[in-house]
C-alpha cells in the first residue's frame, strides 16, 4: 500500500481539482441510461449465444462507470479502490468457487 | 524442563499407541483394501509429523539449553535482523514436502473415488441374476436402513428418500455384504445429516436429505465391523450405531435367500395374539412384509420410516445397533426387548412426542409378552459366531 | 480546528454528555480505548471461565463410560454452548481486549478513530453474550453444535428456542465484531504517529490489521447464514427445506466460508503477541520482520480458499475435495515460516525465561502439534477417517489452547504492568505455566488416541468395550489440572493486586521492551502520550534506549526513565464519554427476545435503539465543561477535512 | 491547554476517518450481497410447485424502476457537486430528488412484491421465493436506510447545518447510495435479464 510513506502532509486539495463538471455527470448518466436500454432490449430481441456475455459486459461497464465517476474512485485515494476491489474480487472468487462446488454451471 | 520433555514425549506416544486391541472402531486397523489405502497414506505422514515436531521441539530445547540467560546484565547478543536465504529455505522446504504429500493424496483420492466394475451372480427367487453389489443406505434419526435392489439401481428413483421404491430386501442396523467385493453405496437421509462410517472398511461419508452420495466398502474377511454415525444429528446421535457383517459368498447367498422369503406365519397362541396387537398398534409405522407389505411406512414419523421388522430376528442388534437381541448363549435377550416395547424413549432418548423415534406404546405386560412371542417368529437367528462378534455392551 | 462543528450542531438541551468522573458511571460511559480494552478483557475472562466450566461438565460426563451426569439433551446444549462461548465470547473478545488496549499505544495514537463506536462494540458484544446465555433459563440453550448444521438446526429438528438464541445472539456479537473491525482498520491506517510507516509497525499491530480485514470480510458471510437460519426458523423460509429442493450444504458452505477465516482471526492476535514477547526476552529484534508480516498476510489471504476442508466427508464432489485438500496443505507454509522465525529470533539470543516467555515458547511447540495434525486432516482421504472424531477435537484444542490461550496468557503476563501498573508474580506465573502445560497435554493429548481409536465427537456417552475408558479418564483428570492452572492465574491476579496496593507503580520499562506503548508510564495515563512521538524505526522505544559504539557493540544511550514520557501533560483534549452506546446495545437483546417470544418486546428495544442513535448524532461533541476540541466520531460533527499541517 | 495537542490529527493516509470507514464498510457489503446473490442463484431453479422466476418477472416494469434508481445516482452526484459549489438551494433540491427517486424505486418494489404474492409467490412458497424476497428485500432495506440518511441530510440542511464544509458527509452518504445502486445494476442483470427458468 502506498500509505507507507508518512503522509503527514496531506494533499487535502485532491478533492477539489480535477472534478468533473455537472455536464460530465449528466453525460455519464445518459450513457448509463443508453446501456440500460440496450440491456432491456436484449429481453425483446433474440441475440442467441451472445446474450450472456453481452449482458455481463454491459453490466460491468455500468458498474465501472458508477464506481469510478459517481463514487469518485477515479479521483480519490487509491486506498479506497483497493478496499472496494479487494471486497469485490474476494466476493467474486469465493462465490464463484462456491457455485462451482455446487455444480451450478452444469446444472444451469 | 524435564517434565516438559517427558510430557510432550508422552503426548506423542499416545498417538502411536492408538491401536488398543479391543477398539472395535479403531481407524488404524484396516480390514479391507479401501481402509488399507487410507492407512497407507496416513502412516508415513504421521511419521513425518513426528519428525517435524521433533525438529521444532529439539530446536526449542537446544535454544533453551544454549541461550538461556537470566543475568541482569546489559550485554546484548548479536543483533540479527533476518536472513533472506534462510527465509527462502524454510519457505521452500515445507513447500516441497507438501508437494510430495499432495501427489500421494491425489492418487489415493482418485483411487478411492473410481468405481470398480464387479458383479456377482445371485440366486433370486430361483433365477440367477448378476448383481453389481450395491446397497442403498438411508440414515434417519437415529438408526440406519439398508435397502437391497437385487436387479440393479438403474431406474430406481432415489431422489425422495422418504418415498423410496420397494426394495427386495430392507433391513436395519446391520448391513450384510459379501467379502472380497467392492460394495457401492448410495447414501441418503430422510431427515437431517448423518454420517456413515465403518472405520475398518473405509472412511466416512455424510448422508444428507435431498442428496444421494456415492460411497463404497470392501471387506477382506468374514467378520463383523462396527460403525457409528459421526455427524451430529440430534438427541441420540451417540446411539446411532451400525455394524457391517461380511460373509463368504455362500453365506451371503443363504442370507439373501432367507431374506427374500417371508417368515412362516405364527402358529403358537401367544404369537397369534401378538400378531393381532402388532396389526393394531405397530403397523402404522413398521412393516412386516407378510402383514402390511410395503403399504404402511411409518407415516406417523417425521422421517416417514421405522425399521422393517420382517426379518427382525435375523439381526443381532437393534434400535440403532445399540441393544443385543441375543444373549451370548444364543437365547433371546428378553428383558431388553421387553423394556424396549414397554417404553422405548426410556431406553434410548428420542423426541417421540415430536414424532421422532419410537414412542412408548402404553402396552400391558400381557401384550408385551405376546408381542415378543410374535416378534421371535420373524426371521431366524444368525449363527452364534455372529452373535458373539456383534455383541455390544 | 474548528469549533464550528460545535456551533452548527447546536446541542439540544437534554443531550449533554456525561462528564466521566469516577466509579461505575465512568466505566459504563467510557469511550477510552484502554478502559474498553479492560472491559473486554474482564468480560471475556468471565466467559472463559463459563466456557471452561462447561468443558469441565463435558469431561465429567465423559470420564467414565455410560456417564449419567448430564442427560443427552443437556449434554448437547453444554457442548454447543462450550464451543460458542469459547470462540465467540472468550477467544475473540480477548483478542479485542488486547487490540483495543494496545493498538493505539503501539502506533502512537491518543485513541481509536471512533471512540464512541468502540464503546458501542463492547456493549453490543456484552449484550449478545448475555443474550446467548439467557437461553439457559429461557427455554433451553442451543443444541445444534457450534456450527449448527442445517437442517438439524431447523425448527422441526430443534424445536426449542435454543437455536433462535444461537442465531440471533451470534448476529448481535457479529455486529460488535464488524463495527470494531472497521474502527480498528481505520485507526491503524489513519492514526499512526508521524514517521510510523506501515513497515515500522510492531508485528502485533500488523497481525491485528490482518485480523480486522478478515473480520470485515468474513462477518457478513456468517451474517447472511444466520439471517437465512433466522428467516427459516421464524418466518418459514425454505432455505434448508430439502423437501422443496433446498440443499442442506448451503449452510455448511456459508458457515465455513466464514468459519475458516475465523480460525485465523482467532490465532493471528496470539501470533502477534508472541512476536512482541519473544524478541523482548531474547534481546534480539524479530527475525525476518518482513517475512513475519507477509506470512501473516499470506495466512489471512489463503484462509479464504480452504473452507471446504471441513466438508471432506460431506459429499461435495471429488474434484472439489482435491482442490481444497491441496489449498489447505499449503497453508502450512506461511505458518511454518512463522514458527521457524520465532525459533530464529531466539537463536543466539540471551533469553530470559519469564512467565510471558514461557507461554510464548509454549505456543511455538504446542501450536506445532496442532498444526501438524491439521496437515493430516488436509490429506482428505485420511480425513475421512478423522473427521468428527476426537482426533479433530485434539487438533483444534492444540491450535486453540496451545496457540491462542497460551499466547493470550503470554500477553497477560507481559502487558499486565502496562495496564495495571504492577507486575504479576513471576513465581506464580511460572507455576501457572507448568501446571497448565501438564494439564493441557494430559487433556488433549489422549484425544488424538481416542480419535484414532474411533471415538466420535459430540457423543454424550460411550459404551465400555471400545477401549475408550482409559484415555477419557486421563483427559478428564487433565481438564481439572487446567482448571487448577486457571485458578492459579486468578490467585496470582488477586495476590499481586493486593501486594501492589499502596506501593508505587512499577517502573516504566519492566521488561526492557521494544515498542512504543512502553514509552508511556505504567499504568498508561488517560491521554496516553504527553506528546506524540516521532518514529524513526521499528522498535522505536528500544532504539531510543540503545545505540552502538564504535566497535558496533550495543550500548545504552538513555535510561528508560529518560526516554519514557512521564504522563504529566494536562488538558489534553479527549473525547467525552457517552451514554448512548450502552443504551443502544441494551435495546438489541430486547429486539432479539421480541423475535423469539413476543413481538411486543421489540417495541421498547427498537425505541431504545432508534432513540439512542438520534441522541448519538445530536449529542454535543464535548462535555459542557471540557476544553474545546474536535475529533469525534459522528458523521455530523467530524466531517471537516483533515487539516493541513 | 495547548492547542498543539488538539491539532495534531492529520491522518497518515490523508483521508478522513469517516470516508475510509465507509469504504471499508462497502468492501464488507460486497461479501454480504455476494452471499445473498449466490444463495439466490443456487435456488433459482427450486421453485417447487410455485411460480418460477421466468413466469412472474415483469421485465419492462423492473427496467423502469432500475432506470429510476440509476438516475437517482445522477441526482446524488449533482447534490454533492452543488454543495461543493456552495449552492445550498440546488443541493437541497437534488437531495430531495434523490430521496424521491429512491422512494419511487421502493414503491415499485412494494408493488412488485404484492403482485408476486397475488400470483402465488409468497415468502414461504419455495426455496426460490425465499431467496428472491430475501435478496431483494435486503436491497430494499438498504435503499430505505439510504432514504432515511438523505432525509436527515435534508433536515439538517433546512436547519442550516449543511454547509460547503460538510460536503464530505454528503459525499459519504452518496458513496453508500451509489453502492446500493451498483448492487442493483448487478441484480438487475444477473437476476432479471439473464434468461430465467420457467415452470
Ligand atoms: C486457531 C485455530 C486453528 C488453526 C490455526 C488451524 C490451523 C489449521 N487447520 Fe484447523 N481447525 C480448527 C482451528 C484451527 N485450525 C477448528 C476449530 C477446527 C474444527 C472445527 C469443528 O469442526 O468444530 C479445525 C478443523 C480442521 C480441519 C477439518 C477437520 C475435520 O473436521 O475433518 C482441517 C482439515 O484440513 C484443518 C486443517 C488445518 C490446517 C492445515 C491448519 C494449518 O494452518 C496449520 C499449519 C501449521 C503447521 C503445519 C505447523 C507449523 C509448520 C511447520 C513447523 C513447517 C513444516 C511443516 C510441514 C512440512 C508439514 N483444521
Ligand atoms: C477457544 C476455544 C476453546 C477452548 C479454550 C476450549 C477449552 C476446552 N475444551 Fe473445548 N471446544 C471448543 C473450543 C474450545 N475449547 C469448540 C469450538 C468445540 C466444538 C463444539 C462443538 O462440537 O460444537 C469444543 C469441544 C470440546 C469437546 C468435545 C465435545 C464433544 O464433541 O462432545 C471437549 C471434550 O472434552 C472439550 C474440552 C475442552 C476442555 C477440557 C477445555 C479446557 O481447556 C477448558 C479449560 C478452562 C477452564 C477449566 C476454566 C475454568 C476455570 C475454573 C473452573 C477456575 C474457577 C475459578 C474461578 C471461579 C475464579 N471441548
Ligand atoms: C410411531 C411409530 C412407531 C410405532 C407405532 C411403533 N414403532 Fe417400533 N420403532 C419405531 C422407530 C422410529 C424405531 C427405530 C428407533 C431407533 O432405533 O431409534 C422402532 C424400532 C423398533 C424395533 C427395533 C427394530 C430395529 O431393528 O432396530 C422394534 C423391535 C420395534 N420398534 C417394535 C415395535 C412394536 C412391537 C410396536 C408396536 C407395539 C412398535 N414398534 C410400534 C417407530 C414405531
Ligand atoms: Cu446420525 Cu449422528
Ligand atoms: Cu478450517
Amino acid at each position: 500500500m502506498n500509505t507507507s510513506e508518512t503522509a503527514v502532509t496531506t494533499e487535502a486539495a485532491h478533492d477539489d481539482h480535477d472534478h468533473p463538471s455537472d455536464a460530465k455527470y449528466i453525460q455519464i448518466a445518459l450513457l448509463l441510461g443508453i446501456i440500460t436500454a440496450a440491456e432491456v432490449a436484449t429481453y425483446f430481441v433474440d441475440i442467441g449465444v451472445a446474450l450472456i456475455p453481452v449482458l455481463m459486459i454491459m453490466m460491468v461497464v455500468k458498474f465501472f462507470y458508477v464506481a469510478s465517476w459517481f463514487m469518485h474512485l477515479r479521483f480519490d485515494s487509491p486506498l479506497f479502490t483497493k478496499f472496494f476491489v479487494a471486497g469485490l474480487i474476494l466476493a467474486t472468487t469465493v462465490y464463484l468457487v462456491f457455485l462451482t462446488v455446487f455444480e451450478f454451471w452444469s446444472k444451469g | 524442563m524435564r517434565s516438559w520433555r517427558g510430557l510432550v514425549g508422552l503426548s506423542a506416544l499416545l498417538t502411536v499407541t492408538g491401536c488398543a486391541a479391543d477398539a472395535e472402531l479403531d481407524t488404524m486397523n484396516p480390514q479391507g483394501p479401501l481402509a488399507q489405502e487410507i492407512d497407507n497414506l496416513l502412516q508415513p505422514v504421521l511419521i513425518l509429523a513426528y519428525v517435524v515436531f521433533a525438529l521444532v521441539l529439539g530446536a526449542t530445547f537446544l535454544i533453551w539449553w544454549k541461550f538461556r540467560d537470566n543475568h541482569e546484565d546489559e550485554e546484548f547478543p548479536k543483533q540479527v535482523h533476518g536472513n533472506t536465504k534462510l527465509e527462502l529455505l524454510w519457505t521452500a522446504a515445507p513447500t516441497v514436502v507438501l508437494a510430495v504429500l499432495s501427489v500421494f493424496t491425489l492418487i489415493v483420492l482418485a483411487s478411492l473415488n473410481d468405481r470398480e466394475d464387479n458383479a456377482i451372480s445371485l440366486q433370486v427367487d430361483g433365477e440367477s441374476v448378476t448383481w453389481e453389489p450395491e446397497v442403498v443406505v438411508v440414515g434417519q434419526q437415529w438408526w440406519w436402513e439398508f435397502r437391497y435392489y437385487l436387479h440393479g439401481l438403474d431406474g430406481v428413483d432415489l431422489s425422495d428418500a422418504r418415498n423410496l421404491p420397494p426394495a427386495d430386501i430392507v433391513t436395519s442396523s446391520q448391513m450384510i455384504i459379501p467379502i472380497g467385493q467392492e460394495i457401492e453405496l448410495s447414501a441418503t437421509s430422510r431427515d437431517v445429516i448423518h454420517s456413515f462410517w465403518i472405520p475398518a472398511l473405509n472412511g466416512k461419508r455424510d448422508v444428507a436429505p435431498g442428496r444421494v452420495h456415492p460411497w463404497k466398502l470392501e471387506a477382506d474377511n468374514p467378520g463383523v465391523y462396527f460403525g457409528q454415525c459421526t455427524e451430529f444429528c440430534g438427541l441420540s446421535h451417540s446411539r446411532m450405531q451400525m455394524q457391517v457383517v461380511a460373509m463368504t459368498p455362500e453365506d451371503f447367498q443363504s442370507w439373501i435367500t432367507e431374506q427374500l422369503a417371508n417368515p412362516a406365519a405364527p402358529t403358537d397362541e401367544a404369537a397369534l395374539r401378538g400378531q393381532a396387537v402388532f396389526e393394531i398398534q405397530c403397523t402404522r409405522c413398521h412393516v412386516v412384509n407378510s402383514i402390511n407389505g410395503e403399504t404402511s411406512t411409518g407415516a406417523d414419523l417425521v422421517s416417514n420410516a421405522a425399521p422393517n421388522l420382517t426379518h427382525f430376528m435375523s439381526r443381532t442388534t437393534y434400535a440403532g445397533g445399540i441393544f443385543n437381541l441375543y444373549e451370548p448363549d444364543g437365547s433371546l435377550d428378553r428383558t431388553q426387548l421387553e423394556a424396549w416395547l414397554r417404553n422405548a424413549p426410556e431406553e434410548k432418548p428420542a423426541y417421540a412426542q415430536g414424532r421422532r423415534g419410537m414412542p412408548a406404546m402404553g402396552l400391558s405386560e400381557d401384550e408385551i409378552d405376546d408381542l415378543v412371542a410374535y416378534l421371535t417368529t420373524l426371521g431366524t437367528s444368525p449363527g452364534l459366531s455372529i452373535i458373539e462378534a456383534t455383541e455390544v455392551e | 480546528m474548528t469549533d464550528t462543528a460545535v456551533e452548527t450542531t447546536r446541542p439540544i438541551g437534554v443531550y449533554t454528555r456525561p462528564k466521566g468522573g469516577g466509579g461505575w458511571r465512568d466505566w459504563v460511559t467510557t469511550v477510552d480505548h484502554k478502559k474498553i480494552g479492560i472491559l473486554y478483557g474482564a468480560t471475556a475472562l468471565v466467559f472463559f471461565v463459563v466456557g471452561g466450566c462447561e468443558a469441565l461438565l463435558i469431561r465429567l460426563q465423559l470420564a467414565t463410560p455410560n456417564g449419567t451426569i448430564l442427560g443427552a439433551d443437556t449434554y448437547n446444549q453444554v457442548f454447543t454452548m462450550h464451543g460458542v462461548t469459547m470462540i465467540f465470547l472468550a477467544a475473540m473478545p480477548l483478542a479485542a481486549a488486547f487490540g483495543n488496549y494496545l493498538i493505539p499505544l503501539q502506533i502512537g495514537a491518543r485513541d481509536v478513530a471512533f471512540p464512541r463506536l468502540n464503546a458501542l462494540s463492547f456493549w453490543v458484544f456484552l449484550a449478545g453474550a448475555i443474550f446467548l446465555n439467557l437461553s439457559w433459563v429461557l427455554g433451553g440453550a442451543p443444541d445444534g453444535g457450534w456450527f449448527g448444521y442445517a437442517p438439524n438446526s431447523g425448527i422441526i429438528y430443534s424445536p426449542s428456542v435454543g437455536m433462535d438464541f444461537y442465531a440471533i445472539g451470534l448476529q448481535i456479537t457479529g455486529i460488535a465484531s464488524l463495527v470494531s473491525a472497521i474502527n480498528l482498520t481505520v485507526t491503524i491506517l489513519n492514526m499512526r504517529a508521524p514517521g510510523m510507516t506501515l513497515f515500522k509497525m510492531p508485528v502485533f499491530t500488523w497481525m491485528m490489521l490482518v485480523v480486522q480485514l478478515l473480520l470485515v470480510f468474513a462477518m457478513p458471510v456468517i451474517a447472511v447464514a444466520l439471517f437465512l437460519l433466522i428467516f427459516s426458523r421464524q418466518f418459514g423460509a425454505n432455505f434448508f427445506n430439502t423437501e422443496m429442493g433446498a440443499d442442506p450444504l448451503l449452510w455448511q458452505h456459508l458457515f465455513w466460508i466464514f468459519g475458516h477465516p475465523e480460525v485465523y482471526i482467532l490465532i493471528l492476535p496470539s501470533f502477534g503477541i508472541i512476536s512482541e514477547v519473544i524478541p523482548t526476552f531474547s534481546r534480539k529484534p524479530i527475525f525476518g520482520y518482513e517475512f513475519m508480516v507477509f506470512s501473516g498476510i499470506a495466512i489471512g489471504f489463503m484462509g479464504w480458499g480452504v473452507w471446504a476442508h471441513h466438508m471432506f466427508a460431506s459429499g461435495i464432489g471429488p474434484l472439489s475435495v482435491a482442490a481444497f485438500s491441496l489449498s489447505t496443505m499449503f497453508i502450512a507454509v506461511p505458518t511454518g515460516v512463522k514458527i521457524l522465525n520465532w525459533l530464529a529470533t531466539m537463536w543466539g539470543g540471551k533469553i530470559k525465561f519469564t512467565a510471558a516467555m514461557l507461554f510464548a515458547v509454549g505456543v511455538i511447540s504446542m501450536f506445532t502439534i496442532g498444526g501438524l495434525s491439521g496437515v493430516t486432516h488436509a490429506m482428505s482421504p485420511a480425513d475421512t477417517q478423522q473427521t468428527d472424531t476426537y482426533y479433530v477435537v485434539a487438533h483444534f484444542h492444540y491450535v486453540i489452547f496451545g496457540g491462542i490461550i497460551f499466547g493470550l496468557f503470554s500477553g497477560f503476563y507481559f502487558w499486565w504492568p502496562k495496564v495495571f501498573g504492577h507486575m504479576l508474580s513471576e513465581k506464580l506465573g511460572k507455576i501457572n505455566f507448568w501446571v497448565m502445560l501438564v494439564g493441557f497435554n494430559m487433556t488433549f493429548g489422549p484425544m488424538h488416541t481416542l480419535g484414532l481409536q474411533g471415538m466420535s465427537r459430540r457423543i454424550d456417552t460411550y459404551s465400555p468395550g471400545f477401549g475408550f475408558e482409559l484415555w477419557n479418564m486421563v483427559a478428564s483428570i487433565g481438564s481439572f489440572i487446567i482448571a487448577t492452572s486457571v485458578l492459579i492465574f486468578v490467585i496470582n491476579v488477586i495476590v499481586s493486586a493486593v501486594k501492589a496496593k499502596g506501593q508505587p507503580h512499577c517502573g516504566p520499562d519492566p521488561w526492557d521492551a521494544r515498542s512504543l506503548e512502553w514509552m508511556t508510564p505504567n499504568p498508561t495515563p488517560e491521554h496516553n502520550f504527553d506528546e506524540v512521538p516521532v518514529v524513526e524505526s521499528l522498535d522505536e522505544f528500544w532504539h531510543r534506549k540503545y545505540g552502538t559504539d564504535e566497535e558496533g557493540r550495543i550500548v545504552r544511550v538513555a535510561t528508560a526513565e529518560e526516554v519514557c514520557q512521564d504522563g504529566s501533560a494536562t488538558g489534553v483534549h479527549l473525547p467525552s464519554p457517552s451514554y448512548w452506546p450502552l443504551v443502544f446495545s441494551a435495546g438489541l437483546p430486547l429486539v432479539g427476545l421480541g423475535l423469539i417470544f413476543s413481538l411486543w418486546l421489540t417495541i421498547p428495544g427498537g425505541i431504545m435503539m432508534v432513540g439512542s442513535l438520534f441522541a448519538w448524532v445530536f449529542e454535543p461533541v464535548d462535555d459542557p465543561d471540557g476544553p474545546h476540541g474536535h475529533h469525534d466520531d459522528s458523521e455530523e460533527t467530524a466531517t471537516e477535512e483533515a487539516p493541513v499541517v | 491547554m495547548s492547542e498543539a495537542a488538539t491539532t495534531e490529527h492529520p491522518t497518515n493516509t490523508g483521508i478522513s476517518h469517516n470516508k475510509l470507514a465507509m469504504w471499508v464498510f462497502l468492501g464488507s457489503e460486497c461479501l454480504l450481497f455476494g452471499a445473498l446473490i449466490s444463495t439466490y442463484l443456487l435456488y433459482r431453479n427450486e421453485f417447487h410447485t410455485g411460480p418460477a422466476p421466468g413466469d412472474i418477472f415483469d421485465i419492462p416494469f423492473t427496467s423502469v424502476s432500475s432506470f429510476v434508481l440509476l438516475m437517482s445516482s445522477l441526482t446524488m452526484v449533482l447534490a454533492l457537486s452543488a454543495l461543493k459549489r456552495g449552492d445550498i438551494r440546488n443541493n437541497r433540491l437534488w437531495l430531495l430528488t434523490t430521496a424521491l427517486l429512491g422512494a419511487l424505486f421502493i414503491g415499485g418494489q412494494v408493488y412488485e412484491f404484492t403482485s408476486f404474492v397475488r400470483e402465488g409467490l409468497g415468502f414461504t412458497t419455495s426455496p426460490f421465493s425465499s431467496a428472491f424476497f430475501t435478496l431483494t428485500g435486503f436491497h430494499g432495506i438498504h435503499v430505505s436506510l439510504g432514504i432515511v440518511m438523505l432525509m436527515s441530510l435534508l433536515i439538517s440542511s433546512l436547519r442550516g447545518n449543511l454547509k460547503e464544509k460538510n460536503s464530505e458527509t454528503v459525499e459519504i452518504v452518496g458513496l453508500y447510495w451509489h453502492f446500493v445502486d451498483v448492487v442493483w445494476i448487478f441484480i438487475f442483470t444477473v437476476i432479471y435479464l439473464v434468461p430465467n427458468p420457467t415452470s
